[in-house]
């Protein structure tokens, strides 16, 4: 197995141009998600989804950045991607094997098995894979993983003019994170902090392979504070299962008999 | 790596849990024949032409790459000095402008107070576009002002175009359209 | 840029951008409009340096500055006025370097009147004419007649003569104390540009300017520097030209022009516009910057090599690049003889740009039309005025990727859409020809930084798209066969005699790009063999050049435009990756990164130096210098050319070698920068009493109409317009691609929230804009980033209008560009659309009117109750056509 | 636009990609991904937000968009619930009556067998009619992957309906074949009760937040309603008096621990309020509470004095009905639970709250 391979967005200098969007959907050759216009900031494609496997998300708030002499006022740019988490929720829910854990820890989708069930949709702390209605199967981003068999970096960390979404090995862009945050603490941007980048900072995905420097909190960026793979959770589910079937039986069997017993008597 | 012999039974991943000793099923075993196949598309190309990127005057360097004849691919050329390999979402748009189905690539006419498009051939066409330069350059052209100053020219033909094109194009058009005795040639620079 | 140095370029790349200290982008929303440039912003600012972003708007380049300075569009003279005020009245300017290698000593005429003197006119107004006499502005001691009027190197000249004189001070004083001197009367020019002035003009509290001034000044000297980074933000004015004088004067007195980190970066919209340039699809220019004969002086060959060469500095070799340019159109036929065909030229009787073609146009007498690859009717002003110009042509021929506005103008439009115009009545024939695309053809771009790069053919292209260089070339064979028979007439001899034998190849037998781009770089006409460089062209007829800073471009008989030496295999500066004009320089001037002695001003910031063994100039980039001119070396007396240009005259481009802070001559509306209004601006001039630049070009027509010049009743806010990241200009290269569309899908504007309540705005919801030419629709994002601004305690309310769209495309909406008015720049003719005046309504467009077709869209008011100021009475640029202000009423509908 | 004539006619199916196939070539991953001219993805109908674009500094959302993907599962989904609630509990149940060898239960058993092996078709089909590629239902069998409930539900599924089959054919069989029919009710029966429950599971294992948090009852809750659906079942279509007593005390069982399990699934979920806003407000709301009042009218139903046939079988419908609508009601409330980000964004804030101050759920 190769090393780890992942992300490393620091949204502290994207500029919010869409290139790793457009990059993505041409290597990927994707349809457009539709002409809408939102009226959310600059933001027209709003989520991942099927067909959108990076998305830039534009934040307009009433809150000043530290080293920014601009008035009341900030504009957060963001490149959201599939965190191919460590504990997946849509690999461990997926039940045809369909998704699967690659050698590069990519978590990747695999169109020619995939039969639309839509399990994993619901099992994505994230709201990052979906299924295209009209296709029929799901779809998120494979950290482009036909590129990166041939040792070449996935098109929007490629395009990324700024260099704000960085592609690496997983120990060397965790390492890269840190002396960041520290460089951005000293620069007195005290806001700066790591979203996922290890299994301590998110213990409910052991880690995102795809993590983030963010300024605001994760809810601003439609990212969920504390996210859980529901695996992590569910064996409180199967216990009350036990005890279901324990209570089915004895039910069933309690009918049974009782009936019977009455029946005769 | 399995062998891609083996039959479809042996390929069933529930066999190969076994086989890898992988109870979740969570790691290679579930594999597919296409997943182990798959490979980048610019890996086997016939041509990588090195160019330019359309759009803006920065001058990012682009790859084109292509296979029988058709473009693939076309992405940032890392060795350039200016990007890196980066791209802008226009730049990196670059394919779906060369290669839309938009594009028209036939010589269409439209006849004086027609309401339609029509086809014609490109030679007629270009046969056509001639000799109405050579009408209204006869028939409009200047050689002198009232007051006797050389003028050597038509204003009746005008050009605008230039800031999209080639430097090569560029010249010719200039120095074609200079010979014609067309000054009125103008292009983005001035908009 | 050409007055201020001498060079019509950038003058520096965007990979030296990482070096500076500060970096000013004002003018240009750079994170938007050039991502990948600004790519080397943002390495800047993780070294450290300061990123200053000044602008209407808080844009995604303000989002990642440092600071964002909010400033009323049209007020950006005003802005660094302010900032020169500060540097000045404080010393804060970099002595040694303005006293060496600026003009800043020079002592000016005694008749000289400023501004200041004249309350916001120069001396030399000629009312009846409507425009400056110029000798007044010259310097002290040098004959201003035969100086009156440089070399221009733009457009627009009114005929004055352009005679190349020694512009050269007589007199200078390094101390800058006379108070004649270029620095005095700079100091005095500007000290009414008080932060407490600019606060009431820009609505720029003083506290951000001091700031602002501060930073700059902090990081310039010896061992830092700044840059500033401009586009069309500032050239799209009507004192465009001036915008980015001040800026120049400001790099100058700071020192930053020459040096790593340095420089004005201009930000260019279209792959090649700095190709369509120096290889001018321009009306007056020859390439290489070379003018075109002027029918009223430039008489015969041996007054316009007169005029135009110059006796110092560089253009002292004019004749050697204007013989060789001869040499390659009309080979054999040039000859000495012949005045090397000279007699061939058109000649210019005034302005011929793009507005006064199209107002031609529009009045019948331009019959013929070429458009290649550009969409006017979407991208330049006042859309329905350009339709109703192509609507009387005869004929119409576009070249685009597929059917563009323009060349459906017969079809598709929203006075054919009103049912104003029918398709049946128009009869204009129209020729749509499909292009090639770049991966379809090789060829050069020139790009913002003077680059040029090749772009290899990927594929052929499919049916009949061709390139532009098939297509003219083509046309060139059909022009010559079809005068074959009429040779005899002279008027058809340059057809006869133009060179047009360039090879073909591939299966559509297209010319080969490469043998145009070798007879570019130019050759010896004896053996066609490449010749090195500029300084081997000769004036005899031996050499053959067809553009001559491009020469050297084939150097060694090798397209150097294709080199692609990947950058990890050089130096930062990469001069082995394609080719750049001047001689392959990266930063121009760059002998100001040495100090008078050669030596580097800091090991921080050198650049380029003097090394005295080698006895030549040597350094990370190709000295912009002569090669083995000593710093030392001074001009004797009576030396002529070149030979003038003494060791310490880093601007070798310049008559006197030197940075103008004060252009003595070149300028048609002053030596030094004023801050005027828009043609139509909120508010009158709070500096002048003179409002607008009195020599802006007017178009006063009946389908031009224009608002007051402030304060208009019915249009009360300030508009300006500007692109997206996700869209390319007019839109033909972006409109079609869903991967782009869909990220701005639809036609908006940007107003605050208070403009929003003030006129019942929803975000997301429909509103009308209109101006007195058109009325369009947008949807509404309402946002804090669009402030109101408060100026000389009113509040003034901007709004934002990108202009991409039209009715064609996967996503349309109104064209933002009918609402503008044709206005120019005296100098270049560019158009005014950054800052006009506007209303704004809730709710859709009743039905799209627009001026042209469909009558006023607003009640007409008195417009002499408050007559425009300056001029008042004028000729207009003159055209074939030529009126005069007042008498175009006819304009019809 | 009056016809788009000249942009060539064959090149022009507006797939989102638009590409002249005669220039370009389309191979990437996302190549094959089908996008008809005029379908909008999945919530493609992007509202258009109307007040300022701005976030809020104490509880920010974007632009109250969904932080989650909704449930792709229409009505099949729920309607398989009910049926694999009602095919294996009647296998349980067919299964428990094997036991009891006296009690004249064989043709309760057989009809339970009947309703196993129809239920587990007809939900079969109802899991493949939802997939979105449903020729490749047999990838559901492709790995053994213990991680996913709907895997071991297929398995489950599979088991069910294998055994089912063999016990009905071998129902006449005598000797071995019989006691591996026998063994098979057995095994189904177990089958059953995992089919019944698993549900549950595969329901809780999940991010929409009015699902995971409930999810230490679903599995009762869908056992219990699984009861509760045989039970109605049986009372519709049965009279022999063994099976009516066996019915009745089976329906009882069902409906109390159904309404038990109702109340503790609202109790669970409203630990944050946000949460379980689905099961209060809405259409979801509206089914479940109309769920809970018709299954308690069934139980209602139940208790009155004199039972009838008449009776039986209205409070057989009844459970019937509050049973489906009670996992109709499940599945609806998923839409809106994972429309609203703040329902995650406060489950999750009041868990991280909850870890910091040392207080467990």
């Amino acid at each position: 197995m190769a090393a780890g391979k992942g992300f490393f967005t620091d949204t502290t200098i994207c500029i919010g141009c869409k290139a790793c969007e457009v990059a993505c959907k041409q290597w990927n050759q994707l349809p457009d998600d539709g002409f809408t216009f939102t009226g959310m900031s600059y933001d027209n494609t709003v989520h991942l989804g099927a067909s959108t496997w990076r998305h830039v998300a534009f934040i307009e708030r009433p809150v000043a950045l530290s080293n920014q002499d601009a008035g009341d006022f900030s504009w957060l740019f963001s490149s959201d991607v599939c965190k191919h988490c460590a504990r997946a929720g849509c690999l461990e829910s997926c039940p045809t094997g369909a998704i699967i854990r690659t050698e590069f820890d990519t978590v990747y989708v695999q169109p020619d098995i995939c039969n639309g069930c839509g399990y994993c949709v619901v099992n994505c702390p994230f709201g990052v894979i979906d299924r295209r209605e009209d296709d029929g199967r799901a779809w998120k981003c494979t950290l482009c993983y036909d590129r990166l068999k041939e040792d070449m970096t996935p098109a929007c960390a490629k395009a990324c003019p700024t260099e704000s979404i960085q592609f690496g090995d997983l120990d060397d862009l965790r390492q890269r994170a840190r002396n960041r945050i520290d460089q951005l603490h000293e620069q007195g941007m005290s806001e700066a902090y790591l979203y996922g980048a290890s299994k301590e900072d998110q213990p409910g995905t052991e880690g995102l392979n795809a993590f983030f420097l963010l300024l605001d909190k994760p809810e601003a960026y439609n990212l969920p504070p504390d996210p859980i793979v529901p695996t992590k959770t569910v064996k409180d589910a199967w216990k009350s299962m036990g005890l279901a079937v324990v209570g089915m039986a004895v039910t069933a069997i309690g009918s049974v008999l009782l009936a019977g017993n009455g029946a005769r008597r | 790596m399995p062998d891609h012999n083996e039959s479809a039974l042996s390929r069933w991943p529930v066999l190969r849990q076994v086989k890898n000793l992988d109870p979740l099923g969570l790691s290679n075993s579930a594999v597919s024949p296409r997943t182990e196949s798959l490979a980048a598309r610019t890996k086997k190309v016939d041509k990588v032409a090195a160019s330019v990127c359309p759009y803006c005057a920065v001058g990012c360097g682009q790859l084109v790459y292509v296979k029988d004849e058709k473009i693939i691919d076309i992405e940032g050329d890392p060795a350039s000095p200016i990007s890196h390999g980066t791209l802008c979402p226009k730049g990196a748009a670059t394919f779906q402008l060369v290669t839309g189905s938009n594009r028209v690539t036939n010589v269409l006419y439209r006849r004086p107070y027609g309401t339609k498009w029509e086809t014609i051939p490109l030679d007629k066409a270009m046969d056509m576009v001639a000799e109405r330069v050579k009408k209204t350059r006869d028939a409009n052209w200047e050689g002198k002002s009232e007051n006797g100053e050389p003028l050597r020219r038509t204003m009746a033909i005008a050009h605008l175009g230039g800031a999209t094109l080639d430097n090569e194009e560029n010249y010719l058009i200039k120095k074609l359209f200079t010979g014609l005795g067309i000054i009125q040639v103008e292009n983005q620079a001035r908009i | 840029m050409g007055t201020s140095f001498g060079r019509g370029g950038a003058t520096t790349f965007p990979q030296d951008l990482q070096n500076s200290d500060v970096i000013v982008i004002e003018g240009s929303n750079m994170a938007e409009c050039h991502p990948v440039a600004f790519r080397w912003v943002m390495k800047a600012r993780e070294r450290g340096a300061t990123i200053i972003h000044v602008d209407p708007r808080f844009t995604r380049t303000s989002a990642v500055a440092n600071m964002h300075v909010p400033i009323r569009a049209g007020s950006d003279i005003a802005f660094l006025g302010g900032i020169i005020h500060y540097i000045v009245e404080n010393e804060r300017y970099f002595k040694e370097y303005v006293v060496n290698y600026t003009n800043a000593p020079a002592i000016i005429n005694d008749e000289f009147r400023d501004t200041e003197d004249l309350d916001g006119l120069f001396g030399g107004w000629e009312k009846d004419k409507g425009q400056y006499k110029t000798s007044t502005w010259m310097y002290k001691g040098v004959d201003p007649e035969a100086a009156a009027g440089a070399r221009e190197s733009e457009s627009g000249n009114k005929g004055e003569p352009v005679q190349k004189n020694p512009i050269q001070a007589e007199h200078t004083d390094p101390t800058l104390q006379d108070p004649r001197c270029v620095f005095q009367i700079l100091k005095r020019h500007f000290s009414r540009y008080t932060p407490e002035m600019v606060e009431e003009a820009c609505g720029v509290p003083k506290d951000l300017l001091l700031k602002v001034a501060e930073t700059l000044c902090k990081n310039s000297g010896p061992e830092r520097t700044g840059a500033f980074c401009y586009a069309v933000g500032w050239t799209q004015h009507s004192a465009g030209v001036q915008y980015i004088r001040t800026a120049a004067i400001i790099q100058l007195l700071l020192g930053n022009i020459g040096r790593p980190g340095g420089g004005i970066m201009a930000l260019r919209g279209h792959a090649s516009i700095q190709g369509s340039t120096d290889i001018p699809t321009l009306y007056n220019l020859l390439p290489g910057y070379l003018l075109m004969p002027k029918a009223k002086h430039d008489k015969d060959l041996e007054t316009y090599l007169k005029l135009n060469e110059s006796p110092s500095g560089w253009w002292g070799e004019f004749p050697k690049y204007f013989v060789s340019l001869m040499k390659a159109w009309f080979g054999d036929a040039a000859t000495k003889e012949h005045d090397w065909c000279y007699d061939y030229l058109p000649t210019l009787t005034g302005d011929h740009s793009h507005m006064n073609t199209v107002v031609d146009m529009a009045d019948g007498a331009v019959k013929g039309y070429f458009v290649m690859g550009e969409n006017p009717v979407v991208g330049s002003m006042n859309g329905p005025l350009q339709r109703k110009g192509l609507r009387a042509l005869d004929w119409l021929v576009v070249r685009d990727f597929q059917l563009i506005e323009t060349a459906e103008f017969w079809r598709e439009a929203p006075e054919i859409e009103r049912g104003e115009v029918r398709s049946e009545d128009i009869g204009t024939e129209v020729f749509f020809f499909p292009a090639a695309a770049h991966t379809e053809k090789d060829g050069s771009f020139t790009n913002t930084q003077r680059l040029l790069q090749w772009h290899h053919k990927a594929i052929e292209p499919a049916g009949d798209s061709r390139s532009e260089l098939d297509f003219v070339f083509k046309l060139g064979q059909r022009m010559k066969a079809l005068y074959r028979d009429e040779y005899d007439q002279p008027r058809n001899w340059p057809i006869r005699d133009l060179t047009w034998d360039y090879p073909t190849k591939g299966p559509a037998q297209e010319p080969d790009a490469e043998a145009v781009l070798f007879e570019i770089n130019g050759y010896t006409v004896s053996d066609r063999k490449a010749v090195e460089g500029y300084t081997s062209l000769k004036d005899d007829g031996s050499t053959a050049s067809g553009c001559w800073i491009y020469s050297g471009c084939y150097r060694d008989g090798t397209n150097q435009t294709a080199r692609r030496k990947p950058q990890g295999e050089q130096s930062w500066v990469a001069p082995e990756w394609a080719w750049a004009w001047p001689h392959n320089r990266r930063i121009l001037y760059n002998r100001a990164s040495a100090d008078p002695e050669g030596k580097p001003w800091s090991e921080r910031k050198r650049l380029v130096w003097w090394d005295e063994q080698k006895g030549e100039w040597v350094g990370e980039d190709e000295p912009d210098f002569i090669l083995k001119r000593p710093p030392s070396y001074r001009a004797v007396e009576n030396a002529r050319g070149k030979e003038t240009i003494s060791g310490v005259d880093p601007f070798i481009m310049q008559a006197d070698g030197k940075g103008w802070i004060y252009v003595a001559s070149g300028l048609q509306d002053g030596p030094l920068p004023t801050h005027y209004e828009p043609q139509e601006s909120v508010i009158p001039n709070p500096l002048y009493g003179q409002s607008c630049n009195p020599l802006r070009m007017e178009w006063k027509r009946e389908d031009n109409p224009y608002h007051r010049p402030y304060s208009d009743p019915r249009f009360p806010f300030a508009l300006t317009t500007y692109r997206l990241t996700e869209h390319h200009t007019a839109g033909g290269m972006s409109r079609w691609l869903s991967w782009l569309s869909e990220l701005q899908p639809e036609m908006f504007c940007e107003i605050s929230p208070e403009l929003a309540v003030e006129r019942g705005l929803r975000n997301g919801g429909w509103a009308t804009i209109r101006t007195s030419r058109a009325e369009i629709e947008a949807r509404v994002l309402v946002t804090n980033r669009l402030r109101p601004l408060r100026i000389r305690g009113r509040i003034v309310h901007q709004i934002g209008v990108p202009y991409h769209w039209s009715s064609k495309g996967l996503v349309r909406g109104d064209a933002a560009n009918d609402l503008i008015s044709f206005v120019g720049d005296p100098n270049v003719s560019i158009q005014e659309s950054k800052a006009l005046t506007a209303d704004i309504r809730a709710g859709r467009r009743s039905k799209g009117r627009r001026h042209v077709t469909s009558g006023p869209i607003v009640p007409e008011i008195d417009l002499k109750a408050e007559e425009r100021d300056l001029p008042q009475v004028r000729h207009k640029p003159e055209t074939r056509h030529g009126y005069k202000a007042e008498e175009t009423k006819e304009g019809n509908i | 636009m009056s016809g788009n004539l000249f942009p060539k006619e064959d090149a022009g199916i507006d797939d989102g990609r638009n590409i002249d196939l005669a220039i370009g070539t389309l191979s990437g991953e996302g190549a094959s991904q089908l996008a008809h001219p005029k379908t909008q993805p999945r919530q493609g109908s992007k509202a258009l937000w109307s007040r300022l674009p701005e976030s809020s500094k104490a509880d920010p959302t974007y632009y109250d968009w969904p932080m989650l993907k909704e449930p792709v599962w229409k009505w099949e989904i729920p309607l398989y619930y009910y049926l694999g609630g009602l095919a294996g509990t009647s296998l349980a149940l067919a299964a428990a009556a094997q036991l009891n060898r006296s009690g004249g239960l064989e043709d309760l058993i057989g009809q339970c067998r009947w309703i196993g092996i129809a239920g587990v078709t007809a939900g079969g089909m109802c899991l493949i009619r939802d997939l979105g590629r449903p020729s490749l239902f047999l990838n559901m069998l492709r790995v053994f992957r213990p991680t996913s409930p709907m895997n071991m539900g297929a398995w489950i599924l599979s088991g069910a309906g294998a055994t089912t089959f063999t016990a009905l054919a071998l129902s006449r069989a005598r000797g071995a074949l019989g006691s591996a029919g026998e063994c098979s009710g057995y095994l189904a029966g177990i089958f059953g009760m995992g089919l019944a429950s698993y549900t549950g599971v595969l329901v809780g294992n999940s991010v929409i937040p009015v699902w995971q948090e409930s999810r230490k009852v679903l599995p009762i809750l869908f056992a219990a309603s699984g009861v509760t659906s045989t039970a109605s079942m049986l009372e519709i279509l049965r009279e022999d008096r063994p099976s009516r007593r066996v019915t009745y005390i089976f329906g009882l069982g069902g409906r109390i621990a159904e309404l038990a399990a109702i109340k503790a699934m609202e109790r669970q979920a409203g630990a944050v309020s946000r949460v379980a806003r689905p099961l209060k407000k809405g259409k979801s709301g509206l089914i479940w509470r109309a769920a809970t009042i018709v299954t308690g009218a069934s139980l209602a139903m139940m208790l009155l004095p004199k039972q009838t046939r008449r009776k039986r079988v209205v409070s057989g419908i009844l459970g019937t009905a509050g049973s489906l609508m009670m996992r109709y009601a499940i599945n609806e409330a998923g839409t809106p639970s994972a429309q609203d980000p703040r329902a995650s964004f406060y489950q999750q804030r009041g868990r991280l709250a909850a870890k910091e101050t040392g207080t467990t759920e």
